[in-house]
This record gives structure tokens, sequence and C-alpha cells, in this order.
């Protein structure tokens, strides 16, 4: 009975508040704010702008780290850090073009299968996303990327067809249940139109569950991408790709163990910072678990 | 009484398709509202009273049956009707709060209507919403506020303040405060009866609650499993109670003075429950709980008589109306 | 609804699904590349082998007859040709998936028999230690992609300490117990080789493991919010004042409401160990199913890559309607009241 | 007087949010003899079920008992061990929750719960058999009137309706409390019909097996007929007890004069004013009266000081100012 204050008040500041004391999410935001720093800026901070392509330097290969090179170099002589840092900027690059491609489409989707609820629209819509969720994501994106020419863009792609069910199927959950809430009738009664309703009305209510799905999957979609490269059908050498990386220095386990272990753990540490964000995003909003 | 219907809803049927069957929600109903008149809808949980003031709304369309407001046929959902339709009905929700947007201001929630159907010149919205802040007695400054941080007292308010803004003349009040504590209901009510005053409305009254009924309405509808079982004027309906089911109903209501107990009819002790609306008993569908129960009970299903002028009800306690005078 | 209808409703949806699946992976295989004849050859083939691999694919009739060959194939156990074994692809999954249901399944039980205990001591401890320490390592538990896991174990237990095999499924030294399941640990126990036994459970352990880690942590975190939200619920609180033992309490009437969350999302727990599988069996080396499907999307085998994605949307279809049967086992609601579709 | 049963005295509970503290029960007191009838009325977030949970051991994790006792038999049950305060819930009190439907647990058939209950509660010493405990789980129902009582043993709740819910939750309490019953809003949920059903059910169970009760409710008819007592609470505080006729006759306390009167009657008349304002936030919440905010006759030391309860004769307390003096 005694509940905090309602959640259910639009009291950004107080959720903000809040969202400033919670230090794990602060750690998160900390994380992304890096990285995403250090891929913008990457040809001006790397230690060795020029290893992040092609760069041959036999005499210098596979050094341990030192002092001249923090995470050592690879097979070629190239800097693992400089490598790295540029492997950020296509890291983000795929999330933030999934993201922007499949976010809106798979939302729209969502509200309109929610709104529509029981007619043939919802039943096109939601049946055509079970389908495309009928495979773990990976596996349909694995066989787009093979039967195309492995590329980075490819790969966006391919990630982007397998990711707006998911989106769909959650703004559907909430729409279709927000359909039957007398606010929403209000809304009908009043003569509004279903643009409004849909837009103005639904899903200003589903933007706290979409927000943190996005910071989540931001992570997640990361992670698609260097898994398509870590097997060779995503980004191709020499493009310093995260994945790419660790694969080519899985070669050389376990002598030259930092070639791997170091771009492996950069992924880990991105997923992890865009996950303790994903937490602060839902508490922000007060929105329940995805 | 010369008084002019305003709301005329004849033989209305509302039936829900169920995976198990259906259910015969609103089944037969018909009463008419007047002009300026309070007609109260009362009826326990799964009685379909609030079906009733849905179809009205055109929340769903009804499966048979006409509604007729001021002469206008209306019985199609609230997607087929006019512009102007929607502007004489209006609805005030049993939970303010689910039925104000939580993502919404205030003054966001009293704008929507106002625009939707055009009734202030452009730029002048905001001054006609704080004209109907004023009037629902809220601060001007609420407008920016969201329902949520507001107490129920409040976002009930703003919901009537909805219901007003496109200048209704038939609301129908979906159980208004039943959400809310005795002492903020007393405010919200005596809202409602003034501005049914002020400006010259017609209401249909959705409650369970009789004593509230008592001091609200002109006229009382009484409703079991899907259908209007008695029909009065209020002062007839709580003095002289007729069907069984009305008088096991005083007889349950908790009060606290020896007047009112006084005014409880012949006590019925209240036994049994509501059926579930998916096995309706046959004939009279409350004849496993009445206590007068006969062999016909079982069988025919009673029909509406006016048993006295003005007084209708429906059980065969009453065959046939009294000679009319 | 009884629960035979339940189960033949979910079946028959399932099989829609599927059915749409095999059309989107056409789509992929077939009209995505351009010319899947000359994708499959290379470019280097001669125009004349490229013809005959058009006509034997009747890829010069119309796109719903070559569906329809396709499905009629399929239907007659015929997956076609592989280009790289060269033999037909039934054969090849025939011999494979063993190895990778060996797999998933001992992830599963790994997730099952670590997850919940480790969720509940949490949620019934909530802020202590332990939950801190859980809340702790779930959360770089969730983050650490399975073939980075797969990398460093193979790397520690592997090279350096040399303490788990970690390539292939059973030592060169070692003689397999003979075929009954396909599952070489359950052979090697109908054999009674023990010898067998434990030299196929290590090199199980690593790639397992591997794959079991995001999800229980996953999985723990579920369990413990749901504990601690039905430690709140007027049913719990009625309980306890009802004076019923703590061991009762806990085990049963906490225990079975708050799985309910825990065993719905394990669908997406199988999602990511099928997905995962792909990446883990690469770097064991593991002669599984997914190994073999990478192999086939690396050198362009579009008959074993259609046949790889349908046998994965088939092992998500039956996990995903277990654990709805499981669901219903625990909620009575989902048994008796009908939801709606 | 009666035997002394429960003695509640200066109870101060708060609950730990995020926000803040929440200083919701503040000097508490309630009396129950035994056999006696008792009841609190107040409106939703009085703070009339956290008295309860505190009473029955079962506040939620962030409350904070900051102060009071609750003796009950003599000793204080917030010092008791685990055993004793085992011992208690299994065969002296019991409680009945608001809302049945949450009330009881949806997964596990009604037999079983019941029967879990029966076994600690009903035998004691010995382990009984699996028949003398569903004999015994079948006579509880049957005296909560429920018909077929082995058909609904083997029911989940939601096969039930609220009635029949209310009526197992009731004889689980039948198991457990031998002395004292705590009813909290046991018909709230429910239609008036079935409410009225379960109250005279109630009634007579209580007076059979010669239970103290006390009932809890936001509708002061649904009480009037069943207690001999009445506490009214407001904002986590005690304002004013007295004998039910007493009360009903003689209300003295400006909330509860204008509560009687904001209910509509039956006799009809129209709807009288409410009462201006609404509950103060337990965040911030004043030191003064607990009323002040909406108390059309408060004075300014209202405000600044909580007032005592004064005792007026006949039974009849009321924490108010305007009555110290006098």
């Amino acid at each position: 009975m005694k509940r905090a204050a309602s959640r259910k008040g639009a009291d950004y500041g107080k959720s903000w508040h809040k969202f400033s004391k919670n230090y794990l999410s602060q750690a998160g935001l900390g994380v992304v704010a890096l990285v995403a720093v250090v891929a913008i800026f990457a040809p001006y901070i790397a230690p060795y702008p020029s290893h992040a392509e092609f760069f041959v330097n036999f005499p210098e290969a596979h050094e341990p780290p030192n002092w001249v090179h923090i995470f050592g170099t690879d097979q070629f002589g190239r800097d693992v850090l400089s490598r790295i840092m540029f492997g950020f900027r296509y890291s983000l690059m795929m999330a933030v073009v999934v993201l922007s491609l499949v976010v809106p489409l798979g939302v729209v989707l969502g509200l309109v299968a929610g709104y529509y609820r029981g007619g043939k629209v919802e039943m096109v819509i939601m049946r055509g996303a079970d389908i495309f969720l009928a495979v773990p994501p990976l596996v349909l994106a694995l066989s787009i990327c093979s039967v195309l020419t492995p590329s980075v863009f490819n790969a966006m792609m391919a990630v982007s067809l397998m990711w707006w069910p998911w989106y769909t199927r959650l703004v559907y959950s909430i729409s279709s249940s927000l359909r039957n809430e007398a606010f929403v009738q209000a809304a009908e009664i009043a003569g509004a139109s279903p643009f409004h309703i849909i837009f103005r009305e639904i899903l200003p209510n589903c933007l706290g569950p979409i927000l943190t799905k996005v910071t989540l999957d931001a992570g997640w979609v990361i992670l698609i991408g260097a898994s398509l490269s870590f097997v060779g059908l995503g980004a191709q050498p020499p493009i310093p790709d995260l994945g790419t990386m660790v694969s080519d220095g899985a070669n050389f386990l376990p002598e030259q163990w930092w070639v791997s272990l170091f771009p492996a753990l950069t992924i880990v540490l991105i997923i992890l910072g865009f996950n303790l964000l994903g937490d602060g995003v839902r508490d922000l909003f007060g929105a329940e678990a995805v | 009484m010369s008084a002019e219907e305003i709301l005329t809803v004849k033989g209305l049927k509302k039936y829900f398709k169920t995976t198990r069957g259906i259910v015969k929600a609103v089944d037969d109903v018909s009463f008419s509202v007047m002009k300026n008149e309070t007609f109260g809808l009362v009826g326990e949980s799964g009685s379909g009273k609030s079906t009733v003031g849905h179809v009205i709304m055109g929340i769903y369309g009804p499966t048979a049956g006409s509604i007729t407001l001021m002469g206008k046929d209306i019985s199609v959902g609230v997607g087929r009707r006019s512009k102007e339709l929607k502007k004489r009905l209006q609805i005030v929700f049993q939970d303010p709060a689910s039925s104000l947007n939580p993502r919404r201001t205030i003054g966001q929630i009293l704008e929507l209507p106002l625009r939707v159907h055009h009734l202030a010149p452009e730029g002048k919205y905001s001054e006609k919403v704080f004209e109907m802040m004023d009037l629902i007695e809220l601060p001007r400054e609420f407008v920016v506020r969201y329902p949520g941080e507001q107490g129920g007292g409040e976002k009930q308010a703003v919901a009537i303040g909805r219901a007003l803004a496109t200048g209704p003349s038939f609301i129908v009040l979906d159980e208004p405060t039943s959400a809310l504590d005795v002492s903020i209901q007393a405010k919200i009510i005596n809202m409602l009866m003034r501005f049914q005053k002020e400006f010259d409305l017609s209401y249909l009254f959705i409650t369970h609650n009789l004593s509230l009924m008592r001091n609200v309405a002109q006229r009382v509808g009484i409703m079991y499993l899907g259908k209007i079982v008695e029909l009065a004027g209020t002062p007839e309906f709580f003095s002289n109670p007729l069907h069984p089911y009305t008088k096991m109903l005083l007889s349950a209501v908790p009060v606290i003075t020896p007047e009112e107990e006084a005014l409880k009819p012949e006590k019925i002790m209240s036994t049994g429950e509501i059926a579930g609306a998916l096995n309706v008993p046959p004939g009279c569908s409350f004849h496993p709980r009445c206590p007068f129960v006969m062999d016909i009970c079982s069988k025919v299903v009673p029909t509406m008589v006016e048993y006295k002028k003005g007084h209708h009800v429906a059980c065969h306690l009453y065959p046939s109306a009294v000679s009319s005078g | 609804m009884r629960m035979s209808t339940f189960i033949l409703k979910r079946l028959s949806y399932t099989v829609f699904v599927l059915f749409g699946l095999s059309i989107l992976i056409f789509i992929i295989a077939r009209v995505l590349p351009g010319d899947p004849a000359r994708l499959a050859l290379g470019p280097r083939a001669p125009d004349w082998a490229v013809e005959n691999l058009r006509q034997q694919l009747h890829l010069n009739e119309p796109l719903y007859l070559q569906y329809f060959y396709w499905i009629r194939d399929a239907a007659s156990g015929s997956l076609g040709e592989s280009l790289v074994t060269r033999r037909d692809v039934f054969t090849d999954v025939q011999e494979f998936l063993p190895a990778t249901l060996e797999l998933i399944t001992l992830s599963a039980l790994l997730v099952v028999a670590l997850a919940i205990p480790i969720g509940m001591v949490a949620g019934r401890r909530a802020n202590s230690w332990f939950d801190n320490l859980v809340r702790v390592l779930s959360y770089v538990g969730v983050a650490v992609p399975a073939f980075v896991v797969a990398i460093v174990f193979l790397l520690v237990f592997g090279f350096t300490l040399n303490i788990a095999p970690s390539i292939g499924r059973i030592s060169p030294n070692i003689v397999a117990p003979p075929t009954v399941t396909g599952f070489l640990t359950v052979d090697s126990l109908i054999s009674g080789n023990m010898v067998a036994f434990f030299d196929v459970l290590a090199h199980l352990i690593l790639p397992a493991v591997a794959l079991a880690l995001g999800p229980i942590a996953q999985e723990a975190r579920i369990t413990r919010s749901s504990v601690v939200e039905n430690l709140n619920k007027d049913y719990i609180l009625s309980t306890v004042s009802h004076g019923v033992p703590e061991r009762l309490l806990t085990l049963k009437y906490l225990l079975r409401p708050s799985l309910i969350p825990t065993v719905s999302v394990m669908g997406l727990d199988i999602s990511s160990l099928i997905a995962n599988a792909f990446l883990v069996e690469l770097i064991y080396n593991w002669p599984g199913v997914s190994r073999y499907g990478i192999t086939a999307m690396l050198r362009k085998d579009l008959n074993a890559i259609v046949a790889v994605v349908m046998i994965a949307g088939i092992i998500f279809a039956i996990a995903n309607i277990v654990v709805d049967l499981i669901v219903a086992y625990l909620d009575p609601r989902i048994r008796f009241v009908e939801k709606a579709a | 007087m009666a035997e002394q049963l429960l003695d509640v005295k200066d109870l101060h509970v708060n609950f730990k949010v995020y926000e803040g503290l929440l200083r919701v029960l503040n000097g508490v007191f309630l009396n129950v003899g035994a056999k006696e009838k008792v009841g609190i009325i107040g409106e939703s977030g009085c703070g009339k079920t956290t008295t309860m949970k505190a009473i029955m051991r079962i506040l939620a994790a962030n409350a904070i008992v900051a102060g009071g006792t609750i003796a009950y038999r003599g000793s204080d049950v917030l010092q008791l061990g685990m055993e004793d305060l085992m011992r208690l819930r299994r065969t002296s009190m019991s409680m009945i929750f608001q809302d049945p439907t949450a009330a009881l647990n949806p997964v596990f058939k009604i037999g079983e719960q019941l029967e879990d209950i029966v076994r600690y509660s009903e035998f004691t010493s010995n382990a009984p058999t699996k028949q003398e405990v569903r004999t015994k789980a079948v006579e509880l129902l049957k005296s909560a009137a429920l018909p077929e009582p082995e058909r609904i043993l083997d029911s989940y709740p939601f096969q039930l309706s609220g009635g029949m819910r209310q009526r197992v939750c009731i004889a689980m309490s039948l198991a457990s409390a031998k002395d004292l019953l705590i009813a909290d809003e046991p018909g709230t949920s429910l239609d008036v019909t079935i409410e009225d059903q379960i109250m005279r059910e109630l009634k007579q169970i209580v007076e059979d097996r010669g239970l103290s009760v006390i009932l809890i409710s936001h509708s002061i008819g649904a009480v009037k007929g069943f207690v001999t007592k009445l506490y009214v609470m407001y904002a986590g505080t005690m304002l004013e007890e007295a004998p039910t006729d007493e009360l009903f006759s003689n209300p003295v306390h400006p909330y509860t004069q204008n509560l009687l009167k904001a209910v509509p009657k039956l006799t009809g008349g129209g709807v009288p004013e409410g009462i201006a304002g609404r509950i103060p936030s337990y965040l911030t919440i004043a030191d003064g009266c607990r009323f002040a905010s909406r108390c059309r006759s408060a004075k300014e030391s209202c405000h600044t000081d909580a007032p005592p309860a004064f005792d007026i004769g006949n039974g009849h307390r009321v924490a108010c100012f305007h009555f110290g003096d006098s």
C-alpha cells in the first residue's frame, strides 16, 4: 500500500535525480560516452592512426604489451590499441545505422498492429513478425550475409532485416493493452483521429520501454556485428572491426594472447556500458522490465 | 409529465462472443432519459450497467436495438458518428487514473476536445483551457502538471472538465465516484449537480451505490444479469420497492442512522450470488436467489409491466398492470 | 481449455511459422543472391557447369515452381547435395545434429540447475552480501559474449592450465561407444564405457559452460527480482501470517509463482544458445551441425545453409513449445483459462 | 472491563523509500479485550492495513518500527523470538486480507494451501495423517458457509467467485485464529449482497467461537452493526475512540463529524459537502495534528503540536486540542 509516489506521472526531474544517484548507470553512461568520444576522435587520439588499416611492419610484429604498444602489436606489427580505437567507429556506426532503420519501422508497425487489434492488419503484421522471430537473429543474419558479398554494409542490412520484429512485438504488447484503456476511449469519444490516438496518446506511453530497449540493444547490435565479422561474414580485413580482430588473433593463441584478448575485452566493456546505461534509462522512465 | 425525452434506448442488446460461448452483457434493455433529468442505473458487478453506458457512447456498437439521442439515431460505433453528435454526448469514466493519459498534461487533456471541434479561434485555446480549469476549481498553474501527481478528486475534476469542454447535452457518468473516498466523493457529486443546472445537462448516472443514487437521481432503473428488472421514480423506488432483488439489495445496504434503517423494506436476507454471464439461469435469471420463487419463474422470462404509473417491474409476482390512475 | 487443445493450437501455429520461415529462407537462398548457381560455383566455373546447376535447381522456372520443387524434395527426405561434402545434406545433418543437441541440452540443464537456486537465494536474502555479489557477477555475465568466454576458457583451461581438452568431442585415442542415441555421454553410459564417458564429459564442459554463462546470469537476475516481487504479495504475506514453516514457504509457495517469469524467458535463452553454438562450435572445432552450417556459409553451400537454418528454426520451435508447456504446468490459470489468441 | 488481549501503545512505523522517509504510523494506540469486537474506520491510505501488518509482524522489508509496543497477552509482539511468533501466528491470531484474489496463491489448489495451514495450526504436537488434515479442512470450509467443500478443496482460486474466495480466506484464518481475528475490509472488494452475507456469517462465526475481532473498513455502515467499539483513524493517527453507539450519537472530532455527514443517506436530502483538501503526504508531513490542514476549526497550535488523546468520559477518547481543556 505504501508505495513511493506513483512512477506513472512523468516527473522527469525526480527520475533524473534518481538516475544521477545510481552509480552503476552513471558508470555505464561514462563508458558509452568514452567509447563515442574515442570513436569520433580516433584519428587524433590514437597513438598510431596509420595502423588502422593497411600497414605492415614485420619487425615489430607480435610484440607483447609494452610502453610503446600498450596492448601489444598484431601479426603485421600494427598497434592493437590504435586498431581498437578505430574499431569503435565501426561498432558504433553499426549500432546507429541498424537502430535508426529498425526502431522507427518496428515501432510504427507495432503501434498500427496494436491500434487495429483484432483485424487483418494486426494479423499480417504480427504473423510476419513471428516468422522473422522463428530463428535466432544471428542465424538468419549469418545466412543472409553468406549469400551476399561480406561487407560492413551488407552486415548492417542483414541485422536490420532481423531486428525490427523485436520492436514491433514490444510496442504491440503495450499498445494493444492500452487500446482498451479508458483514456484512449475518451480520446475516441472526443473525436480524435487515429493518427492523434496512435502518436499522441499511445506512443508517449511506449517511449520508456522503447528507449530502454534501444539502449540495451545498442550493445547487442554491436555484438551481433562483431559476431558476423568474427566468423568472417561481416567486415572484411583490413577494416579494424573488433570481431575480425578477435578471430584474427585467435589463430595465434595461446602465445600471442593479447592480439585477440584486448579487442574481446573491449566488446565486453561496450556491452556492459550499454547494459548499465539501459538500467538507468529504465529507472528514468519508470518503465517495466523489457 | 410533459418532459421531453433526450435519450431513448429501445430493445438494446449487446452480446460478446467469447471462445467459451456468447455473453449476453445487455439483453433487451429499454429506458429513456428526460431533459435535465438524472437517470440512475443501479446494479452489481456483472449486471451489464457499464456496458449500457459504453454502448450509448459507441465504444462498441449494439448487437440489436436502437439508441436515439435528441431524435437522431446513434445505434452505431463511435467511428461512424458525426462530429456534431460526439459534441453532444460525453462520458465520465469510473477511474480517473486510467481515463486520463498519464503522459499528457492536464492542459493537453482539456485542450483535445476543444481542438477537435474547433471550439476556439486559433491562439485562444489556452485561454479557453484556463476557463475550464476555473470552472472545475483547479488552480491555473496545474495546466502543465501531469494527472499522476494529483489526488483522485482533482483527477476526476479534470475528467469532468474534459466532458464539459464540448458543451454536451447528455453525459454518461460511469461510477464517477466509486474510486474516491467518501470525503472527496461529496465534492465531486456536488460539482456535477451544479453543472447540471448551470449547463442544462441530462445525466445517465451508473453506480452500484444505492444510497448515493437516492440523493442524485430523479428516476432509477435496476439491472440484473443484463436486464432492467425494476424502474421507477426515486421516491417511489425507495419507499415502495417491488422486485425481490431490489428489496434484497436495499436490505443489504449498510446504513448509519436509525432513520435509514427504518426506511428499509421488509428485510430480505441476501443469499447466493449473481450467476456467471455464460450460464444465465433460464426464466427469470434471479429465480435461484429469490425467496419468493414460484414454478413459473424458472420457465418463463417475466416481462416488464407498468405496475403503477411510472413504476415498472419485471417479476411474476406482479403479473399485470394495476389500473392506471 | 483442455490441455490437448492447448497443445494442438500451439503445434498448428508452429507449423504455420515454420512454413513462413521456409519461404523466408527460400528467398534468402534463391532470390537474394541474384544467380545462386553462379554464387555456388564461384566466378571461375565454366558457363556450362553453371547452366547445368541452374537446370538442376530449376532456376529457369518461375519462383513459385522453384519453391514447390524444393518443398517437394524436402518432404521426400532430400535436401539436395552439399557442394562441400558431396553428400545429400540430409545425411550430413543426421551425422552432425546429435553433437549440437547434446551440447545445447547440457547447457540448458546447466542454466536451470544453477540460475534458479542462485536467483532464489539472492532474492530471499535481498541486499545481503551474496545478493550484491550475484548482482555484480550477473551484470558481467550478461555482458560477456559466449565467443569471448569460449576463447578465454580455451586460453586459461585448455592451454595455460591444460586441465580440460579443448578440441573436438572425444579424444582420438579413445574408442567411441556404439551409436544408440547419438549423444556420446548417453551412449557411453549405455555401453558401460566409463572411460569414454568421462572423456566425453570433459570435452563437453568448456563449450557448454561458455554457452550457458550468459543465460545463467540473465535467469538468475530474473528469478531474483521475481522472488523479491512475490515476497511482497498478499498471498505470501498471508501464508507467513498463518505460520507456515519457512522451508515450506520458500520451496513451495514462493518458488512456484516465482519460476513463471523465469521459465517464460527461457525461450530467449534457447535462442541465444542456438545462435552462440554457431560461434562456440567453430572455436572448439565441435563436430556439430552449427559448425557444419558456418562452413557451408563460408563456402556458399546453399543447400546446406537452408537446411541448417531450418533446423535451427525447428529446434527453437520445439524448445518454445516445451517452455510453454512448463509454464502451463506451473500456472494453472493458463491451463484452464483460455488466453486471448 | 473485559480481560485485556491486545494493547498497542504509541506505535510509530516509517517506510524507507527512495525519496526519503515516509512517516506513516504516528503514535497509534489500539486496545482489544478478550472476545471484544473492535472496528477501525478510516479512508484509503490512512494506515489501517499497516497497523495490522505491524501486529502480525508482516511489514514490508523497507518498514521501520520506530517506536511503541504491541502487547499481546502481556508480551510485546515486536520483541518475540521466531519460535514464539510462529506459535502465535499458528494458533492465536490471524488476518483476513482485503482482496481475496490477491490473498490466495494463484498456482496452488485451495486444498493444498488450506491443508498446509491446518497441518501446523490444528495439530501442534503429533504429525497428523493426510486424512485427519483433510477432514479438518473440510470442517473449516463448512464452518465458513461453503457448500461442497470437497469440490472447493480441489479447485484453484481463479475457479471460484469472489465471495467464495473470501470465505476460503475466512476458513484459513479460522484454523489459526483461536483468539484474535483481524479482518481487513473483508467485504470491500465484493458486491453489496455478497458483502452483506459475508459480514453476517463472519459475525456469527466470531460469536460462536468467542473470538476477539479487529474489523477494518472505510465504510462506516459496514462496521456499525458489527463492533462494540470504534476507532477513527486518519493519516497514521488515531483521532477518536469510543463505544459504537456513543460514536454515532456523539461524534466529537471534527474529522469524524464531517465524515459521518459526508456519507450519502438512504433517506435522501442531497449530498452534503465533504472535507476539502486531501490526506497529507507522509514524506513531508508536519509535526502538528495531522488533520489540521483540512480542519475548519484548526488553531495555530494545531499545526505545531500533535494533540494527545484526551479522555472525555464514557470510554470516549479524542485526539483534538478542542477537548484538552474541558
